[in-house]
């Protein structure tokens, strides 16, 4: 029961999110709301991993709070209006 | 070595002999005698064939592969008259090797030479090929050879008009390819000698006019006609006198009459189709042949008008006819070649071939003069020549058969044309002889000679007309008067009647002097300008015959075809290419390189298949 | 069923995309989403109600696995259309390179 | 015996990533090796299609649909040989040719790569890896088209790349639906399983997966109306690369499959075989048209790829009207030994035809048909090559061409496809005048004044284009033998396939 | 010496990643950490391995829950920021000076300013920071660095410098 | 109880996060939405991850969760600096109701003096 | 104390230090885990390409390259393709089938376990990894060649 609450938390927060991308209005505004996506997806793999007991889902989690970290580093230097390998 | 695969291995033998001939200049003249050598060997051994001929025909046959009852067996078989046929193209093959002997710009020797001795023997198979496959195998491969041997010449003009002579041929070959299909899947048999197909059919009906077809394009007939000018005008003259005049006549009528005599039962329907054909042939091709001022064009247009006769004389279905027809055939074959070597000749001397540049060769010349005159009057169908003969049996034919009005067209064809060569004879060696050809020699003695052979054949072949005529009766096709169906020529030895040909043609030949003197008086004139001591190019002050004619293109219906003509409306080919092109500018401007066109046409493409699943 | 339609929307969106965007990195991610639709389709073919992932862990006694086979298959079509779209870009940049232009319409010199 | 199977793919692999390592030798090692493994591989299918039976390999000893498993009979025997011993020619070929390009490694690699892929496809023996080695194959192919790195060539690839890959998203449906609904990828078992369905003639599942595999692998095949990116992929990339692709590449993955699944997998109906005929004659058709109005050499080969093509899959499309319309066997036999006959002939000859183009290009540096002319006095070897290669793809006699054609006509005509048999006729005539024109424009005519300096190409070159022309002569002149040795047993494979269906069955009941 | 910090930290990731001790799981340890040492190594310094050293690890300890605290007022803060329907914001960038000088120092400072109420790094240049405020309380330089650094900053120094 | 902990810690994670999202929707500029987005998201998912930490225990799971938490608190105030320094690189201007944007006023402040200098 | 103009600020370059040996570390685990749980030698190779990017992204490619230049990982991408094939080749040679699996096989759960898998795993680790970061650098790399040219074509 509380689980289910939480997800419908946690799906909430997502679809604002996701509105936030579609709203827009600046390039940096849907990277922030793509970061936030990427770390929620993370809370999503933690409770995962304890409704289910997956080890793996926490491997799932860091990876994905690591790929999430990285792409926004890189759409934050490609906001700059520099190069990758500058 | 079976008698039949002689003519066919032997020239192929000696032609891969040819080509190891190395390239250099220095080894021209041993290559041209090795040449001549060769054909004299082939023709000798073709000779003896006909000698060693006792009544039954030779055989010979070879299992090679059978595609689910599609025979594809090598089926040779030698009846007299298709031997007599191919003695006559190793004949022709000699001829013109030993007359180019003498040619200086043959500037593919070592191709041409050999290649000639490829068509001769692919045209030997073609005669006495008992498949009608490899019949037609042999015919493509002679096709491709003569393309081979115009475009060698490296000249531009040459190589168009190989790329048109091959588009039409080509595609005639290969209409030919449907209709022996189709014969096979009438009669499950490719054997030549086995079928006999009775004309009641579509389907039969689309065999026969696919082969028909074909026939006429190789012999040249309109409206399959159009590659013959060029190819004359621009090929090397030899070979002009040896595929399209030659070769291309035998097999083309050899070809008509054996659709016509053995493959299908001949009906009247085919017969009036034929003779339209034939005596539009004649006619047109000769309209056509009074306006040229090239002798070259001039020939090649009675080349075709020629093809007209032997179709007419096919087309009467009556045995008699058919005789004319074939002996026709070789009739022409002899004084059109003779007269294209003659033109030859002068093209060699004077570097042209238009008759408004060229007169008064006669005493340059004497026999070149000789030989052509000769050709010509037997062209022209003058009695004691050849031509006449042959043109005789076929108008009693259309007597006997009560086809006046082809009669009547063949004739009036014959006079259009004793006119157009008293035209070229005068304007090229009769009239005034320019000053700058008055230093002109006769040509050597190997060029002449075939010529003064072919006028010689003209003579004899006319004056014996039973030369030829008694061997093939006696010799078992034609030996009784009764129809025997032996090899696909019935042969009879005819009632003539000899009188009222002869008054038409008195007739027609008095039409015809009176056509040329009318035009020749009002058009004689001769200006002689002197500009500072300058002589103007003669081609201005000269007027020759070739101008006597140039009124007949004013005429009220002939003016029509003519302007016609030009604007070549009655070139099929050109037609053909013309769609053809739209058709292929129309799919290139599809392919614009968008790519969203392209994976639409995929959808499409997905859709349609998806429609055909659940339509059917 | 409705993710089935919903995948299948997926994939027409991208051969929308294909189609009708001229920009050529649109039609890459055209590209890129036909490939994720025709993989989702995949592991749903291979999905069973109350199933989870095909991967034992330690100490774990469930048993209705989902199965594995299409994830395994899946696997390998990602890599494949990796590689796919690695040799897109590249090939996307290097055009740009020549024609300056990312606008495929006008990338149209071979035609006819 | 069957552990030659796996060496087919393994092979081309290892030597492929061998020569990138060896990034810092000399490309003469590159060369050697690239060599000996496809000549290798030739010998051993060469070995292999001579004993004649039905070989089967596990992958990891895992048993199916989960393991893969190759399977050899004698229909994928003679695209092996052909694969490899056409892929040895031209890597001798490109011993010269690929002098000029830069990065001659990373050209063999991805040639290796490519082959590999094409050996997989033809090898498999389940549809999932069919699909697998149909990628690698086809992504390498895209590099390679992309090779020169000029506009052109890049906008090519680029087209062949988008729409390779959308046929490859319809494939993967295909196959995914076929999993979803049978729960197998191995050809054997989906073919028990489908051979007791009804046959694909209405609204079902089947008809969309077939729908699916005629556009994913007919786009493979370049068939009209999936043909587009043909005539500007197959130009664009190197010489002898346009020879793999046009000569093998789109056998393998698109014929080769096309066949397995509707002949093996599917029992072919009645409307299928009219679609595959239509698609062939559609081909055939435009093909040649285009062919016809097109003055670069390369591009003009292309376009009668897709017109060659289609003579191949009108004959399978008769063969399988035969089988479905109750035919006696000896015409659908006819018609498949005609579509395989000719598949090789034009591997043959097509391949050698875009060897010629690139040794002409070698020597004079342009395609241009008008730009060229009266080559045969400067290079004999080529033009005599490039005769006989045109001449055997216009299907003169004695050449290969000729026969594979004239069976297709056959086949037609027994099957009472008269249209068909027209419309190949009238196709043979105009690929001749296509072919006449190449050869007059090309070959013969006046040397241009700008050509009076080069020079016959390298003997490497010389050496695969006459060994080609010869294979040309050869396979046209024995054909009885070459019907007995190969085409009559492959033949006989793809119409009794049930055969296939049974020694696979049997070797996993072991 | 100078790798030595990389590899404990790689080694410890390890044995963290693994949770699990026994023979296998250290010797594939090891060759991991020295393998990533190695690809490494030109990242690695000498000054990590002063953190060690136990006065600076009493500082970190020490500073953890002033920093958790600090997080935790910054959350409720914003939250509420956020939720109460007036929007109850002020926002401005100001510019603050820190007397930190190493990189690990003013990294670890700015990360603890973002983290914590209603400020955000925006940009670092040498010694001076500029910070989005979500309430300024201050536009001076020095006022604004009693806010937002001051707290930090004497932690940091002892830990890190 | 140590599950009940867990919970506790979990909902309040999420509840965090719930506001930071609400922020992010409401919030007027990107910098001022950073702010929410970062600071409440981390928080709430580092709680979240915390309440599994409590709840598994320090085994793997546990301790992954707590790698997880270290390596979310470290880098997530990075990207929102590399963010927000992007932002404002790429000339996106405060919200109007701002009062200061220092950083603007000394870019300007160089850019003049470099002028003068050139000058 | 003097910034270096290439890369990201001192932030971002002081956080990618500290964070690359916990991403490498990561992406081995993944990689010598594969066997056991999801993973394997593809998903550590792309985060180990991930981390390189990291870097890339942090520092620019002059202190990237002095390591990871393109060559190099040419190299190693060819590598551990031919480390594949040659794992496959000897299960070819010294069992029944190519890539059949006859290394000793360990206990369930273990690192060693599941016989040639995890050297398979390590050469696909090895070979994703150096493939994707110099498909990276290549992309990267273009860019820049683009620039130049239009730079150069502005100053003519
Ligand atoms: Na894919
Ligand atoms: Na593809």
């Amino acid at each position: 029961m509380i689980l289910i609450i939480i997800v419908y938390i946690l799906l909430i927060s997502a679809f604002l999110c996701l509105i936030r991308i579609m709203l827009g209005p600046t390039a940096p505004d849907r990277t922030v709301a793509i970061d936030i996506l990427g770390i929620l997806i993370v809370g999503f793999c933690a409770l995962f991993a304890l409704t289910y007991n997956l080890d793996f889902m926490l491997n799932i989690a860091i990876t994905w709070s690591l790929l999430s970290f990285i792409g926004t580093i890189a759409l934050a230097k490609y906001l700059e209006g520099r190069d990758f390998d500058e | 070595m079976n008698e039949l695969l002689k003519p066919i291995l032997l020239p192929v033998i000696c032609g891969v002999i040819l080509l190891f001939i190395p390239k250099d200049n220095k080894y021209s003249n041993i290559r041209k005698i090795w040449a001549i050598i060769f054909n004299l060997i082939v023709f000798i051994f073709s000779l003896k064939t006909i000698f060693v001929y006792n009544n039954s025909p030779f055989r010979y046959s070879k299992e090679l592969i059978n595609i689910n009852d599609f025979n594809l067996n090598i089926l040779l078989f030698g009846s007299y008259y298709r031997i007599l046929l191919v003695a006559f193209i190793n004949f022709f093959s000699l001829i013109i090797t030993i007359y180019s002997y003498g040619l200086n710009n043959l500037r593919f020797e070592k191709i041409y030479y050999p290649f000639i001795l490829f068509i001769t023997a692919s045209a030997n198979t073609v005669i006495l090929a008992n498949n009608i496959f490899l019949l037609f195998i042999c015919w493509e491969i002679a096709t491709l050879l003569f393309f081979y041997l115009i475009s060698f010449g490296n000249n531009k003009e040459a190589n168009l008009a190989a790329g048109k002579m091959f588009s039409i041929n080509g595609c005639a070959d290969f209409i030919m390819l449907i209709g022996i299909l189709l014969i096979w899947r009438i009669t499950k048999n490719t054997t030549i000698t086995d079928i006999k197909i009775s004309i009641n059919l579509p389907i039969h009906y689309i065999a026969y006019f696919c082969l028909m077809i074909s026939a006429m394009t190789k012999a040249g007939a309109i409206p399959f006609h159009t590659w013959i000018p060029d190819t004359c005008n621009y090929a090397p003259i030899t070979v002009a006198a040896f595929l399209p005049s030659a070769i291309d006549k035998i097999l083309g009528i050899y070809l008509l009459a054996l659709i016509s005599i053995n493959l299908f039962i001949f009906n009247s329907i085919l017969s009036k189709i034929l003779m339209i054909i034939g005596s539009a042939t004649i006619i047109i091709a000769v309209l056509f042949a009074l306006i040229q001022h090239n002798a070259k064009r001039l020939l090649a247009f009675h080349l075709i008008s020629q093809v007209g006769y032997m179709i007419l004389g096919i087309g009467t279905g009556q045995i008699i006819g058919i005789i004319g027809g074939i002996y026709h055939m070789i009739n022409h074959t002899i004084y059109k070649s003779c007269l294209l070597l003659g033109i030859g000749a002068v093209e060699q001397k004077t570097n042209t071939t238009e008759l408004d540049r060229i007169s008064g060769l006669g005493k340059n010349m004497p026999f070149t003069f000789l030989c052509m005159s000769i050709a010509a009057l037997s062209i022209s169908g003058i009695p004691p020549f050849n031509g006449f003969v042959s043109k005789w049996i076929i108008y009693n034919s259309l007597i006997s058969g009560k086809k006046i009005i082809f009669l009547i067209i063949a004739m009036f064809g014959s006079a259009l044309t004793l006119a157009s060569f008293i035209k070229l004879i005068h304007s090229v060696f009769l009239g005034n002889r320019l000053e700058y050809y008055s230093k002109i020699k006769e040509v050597n003695f190997l060029m002449y000679m075939p010529m003064l052979t072919l006028a010689l054949l003209c003579i004899i072949l006319g004056l014996f007309p039973n030369l030829i005529f008694s061997h093939i009766v006696s010799k078992g096709i034609f030996r009784h008067h009764s129809l025997i169906i032996t090899d696909g020529i019935l042969l009879h030895s005819g009632e003539w009647q000899p009188i009222i040909a002869l008054l038409f043609m008195i007739l027609a030949y008095f039409i015809g002097i009176i056509i040329y003197f009318q035009f020749a008086k009002i058009k004689i004139r001769k200006v002689n300008t002197f500009i500072g001591g300058e002589i103007y190019q003669p081609e201005e002050t000269h007027f020759s015959g070739t101008q006597f004619f140039l009124t007949i293109k004013e005429f009220p219906i002939l003016k029509d075809i003519y302007s016609e003509a030009e604007k070549k409306s009655f070139d099929i080919s050109y037609f053909i290419e013309f769609i053809g092109s739209r058709i292929i500018e129309i799919l290139k401007f599809l392919h614009n390189g968008i790519l969203s066109n392209y994976l639409s046409w995929t959808l499409i493409g997905i859709l349609i298949s998806i429609f055909i699943f659940i339509k059917f | 069923m409705l993710i089935y339609i919903l995948t299948l929307t997926l994939f027409l969106l991208g051969l929308y995309a294909i189609i009708a965007k001229k920009n050529i990195i649109k039609i890459i991610i055209g590209l890129a989403i036909i490939d994720y639709a025709i993989n989702l389709f995949f592991i749903l073919i291979g999905y069973q109600r109350g199933s989870i992932a095909p991967i034992i862990p330690k100490n774990s006694t469930i048993k209705n696995f989902v199965d594995p086979l299409p994830q395994a298959l899946v696997l390998t079509s990602i890599v494949i259309g990796f590689s796919m779209l690695a040799l897109v870009v590249v090939l996307a940049i290097r055009l740009y390179e020549k024609y300056h232009t990312f606008d495929i319409t006008k990338i149209n010199k071979l035609k006819g | 015996m069957n552990n030659f199977l796996p060496l087919f793919v393994a092979v081309p692999l290892f030597i492929s990533f061998l020569i990138q390592l060896l990034n810092k030798l000399p490309d003469v090692i590159a060369d050697w090796l690239a060599l000996l493994s496809t000549l290798f591989l030739a010998i051993i299918s060469i070995y292999l299609i001579r004993t004649n039976e039905i070989l089967i390999y596990q992958m990891g000893g895992w048993q199916p649909p989960i393991g893969i498993n190759l399977v050899f009979d004698s229909f994928t025997g003679v695209l092996l040989t052909i694969i490899s011993l056409i892929t040895c020619l031209i890597v001798i070929y490109s011993f010269s040719y690929m002098e000029k390009f830069t990065e001659k490694k990373k050209y063999y690699s991805l040639l290796l790569l490519m082959l590999s892929g094409m050996n997989g496809v033809v090898i498999s023996g389940d549809i999932f890896n069919i699909y697998v080695f149909l990628e690698i194959a086809s992504i390498a192919s895209y590099a390679l088209v992309g090779f020169g790195c000029e506009d052109e060539e890049l906008e090519a690839a680029f087209k062949y790349l988008v729409l390779g890959s959308v046929a490859s998203a319809f494939i993967l449906l295909g196959i995914i639906f076929i999993y979803g609904k049978y729960g197998t990828l191995n050809l054997a078992q989906l073919a028990t399983y489908i051979g007791n369905e009804n046959l694909i003639n209405k609204i079902n599942l089947n008809m969309i997966i077939s729908v699916l595999f005629i556009m994913g692998f007919g786009l493979k095949a370049a068939l009209v109306p999936f043909h587009a990116w043909l005539p500007d992929a197959h130009p664009s990339a190197p010489a002898p690369i346009s020879a793999m692709l046009s000569g093998l590449l789109i056998k393998a993955l698109g014929i080769y499959v096309i066949i397995r699944i509707f002949f093996f997998i599917f029992k072919i109906s009645l409307i299928l075989s009219y679609i595959i005929m239509g698609l062939g004659m559609l081909s055939m058709f435009i093909g040649v048209l285009l062919a016809l109005g097109q003055w670069d050499f390369k591009r003009l080969l292309a376009y009668h790829s897709i017109s060659q093509m289609g003579y191949i899959i009108l004959s399978f499309g008769i063969a399988g009207a035969a089988i479905s319309k109750n035919l006696p066997s000896s015409i659908a036999l006819l018609a498949l030994i005609g579509g395989i006959y000719h598949l090789i002939n034009h591997s043959v000859f097509k391949s050698l035809l875009f060897l010629c183009s690139g040794a002409i290009e070698y020597a004079t540096g342009t395609r241009k048909i008008k730009e060229l002319g009266g080559l045969r006095e400067k290079m004999p070897i080529t033009s005599l090559t490039c005769f006989i290669a045109s001449l055997s793809i216009s299907g003169i006699p004695p050449f290969n061409g000729f026969w594979s054609k004239l069976i297709i006509i056959i086949a037609a005509i027994l099957s009472k496809f008269y249209f068909a048999a027209v419309i190949t006729v009238i196709v043979s005539f105009l690929t001749l005048l296509s072919f006449i024109k190449v050869q007059k424009h090309i070959l013969m005519g006046e040397l241009k004044e700008n050509l009076k300096e080069i020079k016959e190409v390298p003997i490497s070159m010389c050496f695969s284009t006459l060994m080609l022309s010869i294979l040309c002569i050869s396979l046209g002149l024995f054909y009885p033998l070459v019907k007995t040795k190969f085409l009559d047993t492959a033949a006989n494979i793809i119409l009794n396939n049930y055969q296939y269906i049974q020694t696979i069955q049997n070797f996993f009941m072991k | 010496m100078k790798y030595l910090f990389s590899f404990i930290l790689c080694f410890v990731i390890w044995l963290l990643l693994t949770a699990e001790i026994n023979f296998e799981i250290i010797l594939i340890g090891i060759i991991i950490s020295f393998i990533t040492t190695i690809l490494f190594s030109q990242f690695a310094t000498n000054t990590y391995l002063k953190i060690l050293s136990p006065i600076r690890i009493f500082w970190a300890l020490i500073y953890i829950p002033v920093f958790l605290f600090e997080c935790l007022k910054a959350n409720l803060d914003v939250a509420y920021r956020v939720i109460n329907p007036n929007l109850p914001i002020k926002p401005g960038i100001v510019k603050v000076r820190t007397n930190l000088k190493t990189n690990k120092g003013k990294t670890l400072l700015a990360n603890s300013i973002t983290l914590t109420p209603g400020t955000l790094t925006v940009e670092i240049i040498n010694d001076f920071l500029y910070i989005h405020w979500i309430n300024v309380k201050s536009t001076n330089i020095d006022e604004a660095t009693n806010y937002i650094v001051k707290k930090f900053e004497k932690y940091i120094k002892r830990i890190v410098e | 109880m140590n599950e009940i902990i867990s919970y506790i810690f979990i909902v309040i994670g999420a509840l965090f996060n719930l506001f930071g999202c609400i922020g992010l929707i409401r919030l007027p500029d990107i910098y001022n939405r950073l702010q929410a987005s970062t600071k409440c998201v981390t928080l709430g998912t580092s709680l979240l991850l915390f309440g599994v930490v409590i709840k598994t225990g320090l085994n793997a799971t546990g301790i992954k969760a707590i790698l997880c938490i270290i390596f979310i608190l470290l880098t997530s105030p990075v990207a929102a600096h590399a963010i927000s320094r992007a932002a404002h690189l790429s000339g996106i201007k405060l919200w109007e109701k701002s009062i200061i944007d220092k950083l603007d006023e000394d870019n300007k402040q160089k850019q003049n003096e470099e002028k003068g200098k050139e000058k | 104390m003097k910034q270096n103009n290439s890369g990201m600020t001192i932030i971002v370059k002081t956080i990618a230090k500290l964070v690359i040996y916990f991403i490498s570390v990561f992406a081995f685990y993944i990689t010598l885990t594969g066997h056991l749980t999801p993973g394997g030698g593809f998903a550590g190779g792309a985060i180990f390409a991930a981390g390189l990017t990291l870097l890339l992204l942090a520092f620019g490619k002059d202190i990237l390259l002095k390591k990871f230049n393109y060559s190099k990982l040419n190299i190693a991408d060819s590598l551990g393709a031919l480390a594949f094939v040659i794992i496959g080749f000897c299960g070819f040679f010294f069992a029944s089938a190519f890539l059949n699996n006859f290394f000793f096989k360990g206990k369930v759960f273990h690192i060693f376990s599941s016989g040639q898998i995890l050297y398979l795993n390590i050469a696909i680790f090895v070979k994703v990894a150096a493939c994707l970061f110099s498909i990276l650098l290549l992309l990267s790399m273009f860019r820049i060649l683009s620039e130049n040219k239009t730079s150069k074509e502005k100053e003519k």
